[in-house]
């Protein structure tokens, strides 16, 4: 009864918000499944982390809403994404699977970012357009007006996403990156995921503007402030953005409002730095929440989908797990390969 | 006489400082409440306040290029890096700018500032949060390096990086930041920049090492003297400029040297000090000058067994020494 | 006669506008004084290199408006100035004089800046709190908001001045400098110099934006855009900005559009890059010209006076040029001093 | 056959590339209608268009990092930086971004990026246009560093720099530019990396040079020759990584090593290649192994007297030969 009732809802609400982007009832789903997963994923990360069983984590949680929204508004594979390290749900719903982070978690073998060399959230996938990121912040930012500028040498209609925290806006690379896409106007989309803090630092000591947005202008870009807990604006917001960038016409700032419920990584303690309440008012507006009842409101989901959907994400993430743990490390001596390559000719 | 930790030494010499000279004050990531990411400016904030405890935004260049600019009006800033990895972006206003104040105003504005850096590897924290970034600097003149490995050091050598009017480039090994205790006398002392000390007397060979690597030295050291091989142990503790002197008397002295640092090996500091000794103190030398170093890859993985393959350790060391010795 | 016409023209000028910003007619004139000792002396160097008497000259020509301007809003050697190679004017009137920068175009002994160290147009001195420049672009930007920083530290009311080219905004230092400012309300005065071209690369290549000034915005600034070859306007406007920094409301973004109708310096063929019409015309609107006829309306100058001046210039740069000529060169071992200082304790 | 200075031989050689592969294109300041500062790209916005051939904004950074990333698109891009002074900006994206990729994503990812820098000094452009930088980026695992010193190699070497998938800083000795001058063969070769060449053969010892230092030790090889000292002088041309053989079969031939460079001596290149020399050369040495460098200051001065002092030149080259000649 419970599937029926779902049936019956979906029929009454023609006007879904998701519909209106032209999203199909099982692309919303999608998106929900992503954001679920990712969460459930990286949950279990910071479980085997308090129990000993990896030594770091650094988390996704919170951003999983701009993070998918972003994901679908791309041709996956397509185009290039040059992520951070918190784009755990970016990297999944492009392709990454949960047995990849898992074996970077460990620092396994087969580890297909980096052959386990890189801390684990260093997403990277040739295949599926992932640039393999560093960990010092902000420099993906002129490479992916890079990626951009070959795109527009070679006149495909790709575009390149790359992501970044609020914080790393103060970094020269930065002002580089956008400074270069506005001259030659690239087909480059620069998310900020605004999760209000550098690690302690809160934005009002990071920027002297409120919003980040409002520095697309000394670019000639437009910059967009989107609700980053909404996964379906954060669609609507990228799709004008990539479609744009296609376009020819050229890049566009946006930034996702969003928070980091959680520490900053492993290594971290938020309660030196902000309130409780702060927090928990966050956790009030969490894209895995918001997602649901979206979906409950266009009848989409009820409890029994939700409980079926949980239960795949529990077998992935327990599959994911098994996986990781049981792999083998990679041998010593792999730390000398890929430092030079063969000579092409 | 107090036991303290490298990184309590770091601390309370900081807190000490600024007790003192109120030109003193620090900026940093997550330098104010946080008290850093290591915890070395833990409790500063609340005693000094966030005038001179200050969180930077997220950006290193300017981190530097602010205290270079501090220092010009006259203050004694201290900067914070984060992580040693994290420096690069600050590279143009530290060697083109900060290093070249003096000379290029020919004395006569000069850059007094502190750049704390935690560096070094073994703790997991893969190709960024691990660099040994010492030689990249050590090449430039007018600019201060030290990597003090012990908490007296620590103490001696940060009092002193105040007591200079040049820039000083900091270097703290974040592994041996709470693996190392030492003793730090009440009494006012300082360890003036450009003195190697000799941490171990010995008498078949010297070895040359720093940071963590001393500590896994002396540890070497110990096990062969079971074994009769007497080795040296010379400290350079400043980086830039080098003791020539106190490495060239241990190496004439035992005929033998080796060289061991974390960085890899190419152009590595070993390079410089092997450099030196080849040329001047030939005439003293019974063996090849041996260098062992990281290998020559990128930077230091994060999977453990490639970790453990990268980072020299107290066997290799050893192996070294014994090699050395039976030349 | 030529005299009493002036004091008859002065006394029906009381509305001129130099008083009406508060400077004397003895003021105005010795901003014309520095206008022109500047740009006699800076075309004395161009003929010193095309005599190979010098090897290598860069030219503050045609900023001259800009930079004396600038100046005159400053209490000179009480505020700091962080200035750039084109800043002879500035310098000149902070108060170094034309023979030191003849030492400096000889590098010969005794230069103040560097002891002939650094190329010439590097300006420097302790005393008058005019901080030596180096070469890469916009270094100084972020250094002057240090500078403020340390003003704002121990509470004075000065003020930290740095120049530089609009090409050298593109710079990571550029915004750096200016998020730090705006966070912490500093006492500086950023002061672009937009003539147009980085070397043979014109504005629309070096940004997206039409005006530097448009960027203040992405920093909580001010942007203030100003006529470069008005000396007078150029006055106005930094007083307004400095007026502002010592009141504690921190720093301005001010940009002067001006020109610079000679090439990028003595290396440089503009040529290659530009047409003569477009350097012709800017040549009508040159700062030295337009403060003599400024000068003249308000019958503060006629042609005696001016000749009066011209003649006190050669003099000076007469003076100057001999006497760097005639300057022995620093010993060559002097290349190994001041690397290192002494401890101070 | 082509007699061509080095710039015209760096001029022809990316013209000559850009026919064959219409993935380069060039991109830096001036590098459009201005041909570039010192004139390499002259006439090639005119050929390919400014599609092709791209004035960059005014910074260092971001013009390798659009470069990297157009490399890691596909393209081949060559970055020209106006000074390799001017370098420094983009230290972090080199040597953290570029130079790591190719380790950090274990070979899947690559940047097949050439930068080109021309560095030096004598040519009076005091402490900003006259670095040496070589030895700071030698530094880096994954970087190729070369310095080909005759019109010869720099045709060669940047032929070869296309045909490698990793990223090459290819310095150009800026006083060589137009002092050189030297055949070049019509036919189609390359200069592989990683090779040194004895350029000149001798028994007495062993120079080893690049770059402009290269032509002053073969004019004081000449010199000495006069008065029977038989010099072999090596060229390593590639300088990371360097080519140890070549160097140890030399130095083990002749007993002697002297190594001259321009940068400062601390750290320099000449620590390097001396290192490999005392290590791994150390029983066929009759000498101590000689560094001739500029000294340990902060850069080239302006003045002509103090640049003068800071250069190494023929003279003090010709100097060192005979008194290693005659230990
Ligand atoms: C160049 C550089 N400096 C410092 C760090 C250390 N660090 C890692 S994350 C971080 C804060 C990043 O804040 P933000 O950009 O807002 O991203 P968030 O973590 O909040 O998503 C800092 C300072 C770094 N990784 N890189
Ligand atoms: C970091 C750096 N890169 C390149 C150069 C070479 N260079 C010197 S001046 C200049 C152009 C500067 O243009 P702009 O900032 O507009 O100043 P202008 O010369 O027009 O006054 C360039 C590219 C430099 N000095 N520093
Ligand atoms: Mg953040
Ligand atoms: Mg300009």
């Amino acid at each position: 009864m419970a599937v029926s009732k779902v049936a019956e809802q979906t029929a009454a609400k023609v006007d879904a918000r998701h519909r209106a982007l032209d999203l199909t009832d099982a692309q919303a789903l999608e998106m929900y499944w992503y954001i679920l997963l990712s969460r459930r994923l990286d949950e279990r990360m910071w479980i085997l982390h308090r129990q000993h069983e990896v030594a770091f984590h650094i988390s996704g949680i919170g951003h999983e809403g701009t993070q998918v929204g972003a994901a679908f508004a791309l041709k996956r594979g397509y185009d290039f994404v040059h992520p951070y390290y918190r784009d755990m749900a970016l990297s999944l719903t492009i392709g990454m699977t949960p047995r990849d982070l898992m074996l970077a978690l460990y620092g396994k073998q087969g580890e297909p970012s980096s052959g386990a060399r890189q801390m684990p959230a260093h997403y990277g996938s040739r295949a599926l357009k992932i640039v393999s990121g560093s960990s010092p912040v902000a420099t993906q930012i002129p490479q992916a007006a890079g990626i951009a500028f070959g795109i527009r040498y070679k006149g495909t209609d790709q575009v390149a996403l790359t992501c970044f925290g609020e914080g790393s806006t103060s970094e020269g690379d930065f002002h580089e990156g956008l400074n270069w896409a506005g001259i030659y106007k690239l087909p480059v989309i620069f998310l900020c995921q605004n999760n209000q803090y550098a690690i302690s630092v809160p934005t009002d000591k990071e920027m002297p503007v409120k919003n980040v947005a409002d520095r697309a202008v000394a670019y000639g870009l437009p910059g967009v402030i989107v609700d980053g807990n909404d996964p379906l604006e954060v669609y609507r917001v990228m799709r004008e953005a990539v479609a744009r960038a296609r376009r020819g016409e050229g890049a566009t700032l946006v930034e996702a409002k969003t928070y980091r419920p959680v520490p900053h990584s492993s290594d971290d303690d938020d309660r030196t730095y902000r309130s409780r309440e702060e927090v928990e008012a966050w956790k009030k507006k969490d894209p895995v929440l918001r997602m649901r009842q979206y979906l409950e409101s266009v009848g989409l989901m009820d409890d029994a989908k939700a409980q079926e959907y949980e239960a795949r994400a529990k077998e992935a993430v327990d599959d994911a797990n098994q996986f990781g743990k049981n792999a083998p490390f990679p041998p010593p001596e792999a730390a000398l390969e890929n430092v030079w390559g063969e000579s092409r000719k | 006489m107090a036991i303290l930790t490298n990184i309590e030494a770091v601390t309370r010499t900081l807190a000490e400082e600024m007790r003192r000279d109120p030109n003193i004050f620090i900026t940093g990531e997550d330098v104010g409440v946080r008290g850093g990411v290591f915890r070395a400016t833990k409790g500063l904030i609340e005693e000094f306040g966030d005038k001179r405890v200050v969180d930077s935004p997220l950006a290193e260049l300017s981190i530097v290029a602010i205290g270079m600019g501090a220092a010009l009006y006259g203050l004694h800033p201290v900067c914070e890096i984060q992580f040693a990895d994290f420096i690069a972006p600050a590279f143009n206003q530290i060697v083109n700018e900060v290093a070249k104040m003096r000379y290029r105003s020919n004395g006569t504005w000069t850059v007094p500032l502190v750049i704390r850096a935690p560096y070094g590897g073994g703790i997991g924290g893969g190709l960024y949060h691990s660099q040994s970034i010492e030689a990249t600097y050590a090449h430039v003149p007018g600019l201060y390096v030290v990597a003090p490995a012990t908490p007296y050091d620590v103490v001696g050598m940060l009092r002193y990086a105040f007591r200079v009017d040049d820039p000083v480039l900091f270097l703290e090994h974040k592994k041996a930041y709470r693996l190392i205790k030492g003793e730090v006398p009440d009494d006012y002392y300082t360890v003036p920049f450009g003195k190697a000390e000799v941490k171990r007397a010995g008498t078949d060979l010297t070895v040359i090492a720093y940071g963590l690597m001393l500590h896994l030295t002396l540890e070497a050291a110990q096990r062969v003297a079971a074994d009769g091989i007497s080795v040296q142990v010379v400290d350079p503790r400043t980086l830039n400029p080098l003791d020539k002197e106190t490495i060239l008397e241990s190496v004439k002295k035992t005929g033998k040297a080796l060289i061991v640092h974390e960085d890899n090996l190419t152009l590595g500091l070993g390079a410089e000090i092997a450099a030196i000794i080849a040329s001047d103190a030939f005439e003293f030398l019974d063996a090849p000058v041996m260098r062992l170093g990281a290998p020559d890859v990128p930077a230091v993985p994060f999977s453990q067994p490639m970790q453990d393959f990268f980072m020299p350790n107290a066997d290799k060391i050893e192996k070294a020494i014994r090699k050395l010795a039976a030349y």
